[in-house]
């Protein structure tokens, strides 16, 4: 699918690579570099839950996930999952992609949100859950969503050459003023970030788009242009990819000029996207 | 089953023996959400306002 | 110990901050506030190998330590334990690093050596050890030492009022050209980016110095100034108090203008290092 | 006790049994050092040289 917002001379571009298993598609990072290549600014996101969860059961720790009062299951992010979120996201996730894509010639920083203040928000550290019925609040949770780019930051480095490489987690603020990493959705960063920097928004992702029949590969939706047809994705939308369509909405009314969601799997995702074939 | 005081109408409020910390009661005067800040003695505190997230 | 090789007006400063146990000491993290905030660029750079080992233990993987012919004992770190050093040093010591220093109002940005090849040299993967009296040649190490710094990348960050917090591992390079991340030791990192941006540098410890004998706390070598006085410093030095030394000599040679070692454990240890009172 | 051959010299050298892949052996000819690819059979290669570091 390809969302389309305003003509645009070669904005920048902010690529979101998947999870755990995305994270090293040989593709994405070919593409990274032929855009780079060709003068473009880029950067990169990428989140990992599923690698998170891997170090976690080999720490013995079990992921908690809560539900809240509308049926929406998330998750329970309290310290001692938190300190695994950093070390598996911003460490070992982060250095291996900059790894790889210095690697493939490109000039990549790797970034958590929390460097200097990238990605900052309030902490969200009590919700709302229902467990056995009951509805309770818990405390100590540690997640948030960006209320502020410090797309500066993201725009000097761009200037210098360099593809910041960006991950969560983001920086935390508490009420006395004090910053704490936690925990945020990896599409939304993205889409905060294409929207402060104005960019085109490639969310990769293992499907190939939103089908209007997710049973049927015939009924992909490549392109959405009216309210109507938007709200038509949104019913359509299913799953995880209901967030991808919430982040393309995120990044659209922050100021994207275009968001495609693509198959990372694709031999040259990003530029196919961008060539509008997503 | 014990009673506590509605912290926003100062009602009497049912609590029943199960009660946990954390969790949230109805006033059944007022209407307000009140969370379990203590269970022996039972405290209640306004329940706050939080905002649903589409998740992580 | 005080080494002092050429007067300069306000040059950067560069602060190595200790492993694990001393990564959050309050007073550097305050002291490096005041002199930002007295117009001083600052670099911080952290290890953590105390972390790294605690977290392998918790993982069930026995750390490896292997014996040089020449008797020195260093730490061999094969795929699955550079793993867990990425996680520590850039995950977790890292991020939660900049948070405080951002809770005390610190512009800090945090970055692996790997970050923009910022600590780059080739990749040492074969070793010469003994073992049970027969020489051996371990292949799989992930180890090099800074041939090269991006102080361009350090320059400007702080020429836009940014605090990096740098930390091992640095980017190794393969024979083939790709990019590996690496062990490499944090005070030499320190001083390789000393020398490169001809910074003063503060090392700080958990002890005061070296001492002429280190069972008299009487006898410690505030400042040299002469070679013979230089090499009676290195005499005195011992254990990993040898490592601060060859890492103040590489700095020294490198451009740095002041090397200080320091007690972590102090009020003002950097504010106090620098007026020559380490 | 097997032999190989010194692949700097051409000299037979002497392998004690309980050889292990990695071990270093000194040529006993020309004094070339040797490093143990394989056991069975016996390979040999120079032995790379390699800088020693002040540790990690
Ligand atoms: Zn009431
Ligand atoms: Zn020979």
């Amino acid at each position: 699918m390809a969302v389309s917002d305003a003509d645009s001379e070669d904005p920048p571009v902010v690529v979101k690579v998947g999870g755990a298993k995305a994270v090293d598609p040989a593709g994405a990072i070919g593409d990274v570099a032929d855009l780079v290549a060709a003068g473009r600014s880029v950067v990169v996101v990428h989140g990992g839950s599923t690698a998170v969860d891997d170090t976690l059961d080999r720490l013995g720790i079990e992921p908690e996930y809560v539900e809240s009062a509308s049926g929406v299951t998330g998750r329970f992010t309290d310290a001692e999952t938190m300190e695994v979120f950093e070390m598996v996201m911003a460490g070992k996730l982060n250095t291996e992609l900059v790894a790889d894509l210095r690697s493939a010639g490109v000039d990549a920083v790797g970034l958590s949100g929390v460097d200097g203040g990238l990605l900052s928000g309030p902490r969200k550290s009590a919700v709302r859950v229902v467990e056995g019925g009951k509805k309770k609040i818990r405390r100590g949770d540690h997640s948030g969503k960006p209320e502020s780019v410090n797309d500066d930051l993201l725009r000097g480095l761009t200037a210098d050459g360099y593809v910041p490489v960006v991950s969560p987690p983001m920086a935390g603020r508490e009420r006395d003023g004090g910053v704490t990493p936690v925990n945020t959705d990896a599409d939304r960063a993205a889409a905060a970030i294409a929207g402060a920097l104005d960019a085109e928004l490639v969310l990769l992702t293992d499907v190939s788009g939103v089908y209007a029949d997710p049973e049927d590969s015939e009924t992909l939706i490549e392109s959405v242009s009216t309210p109507a047809e938007f709200e038509a994705l949104e019913d359509a939308a299913q799953g995880f990819m209901g967030k991808k369509v919430m982040a393309a909405e995120e990044a659209l009314s922050g100021g994207s000029p275009l968001v495609v969601v693509a198959d990372a799997n694709a031999d040259d995702p990003i530029v196919d996207a961008l060539s509008g074939g997503g | 089953m014990t009673q506590a005081e509605c912290v926003e109408c100062g009602a009497e409020v049912s609590l029943h023996d199960d009660l946990e910390v954390g969790e949230i009661i109805d006033c059944g005067t007022c209407g307000a959400e009140l969370e379990v800040i203590d269970v022996s003695p039972p405290v209640l505190d306004r329940a706050p306002e939080l905002e649903e997230d589409w998740g992580e």
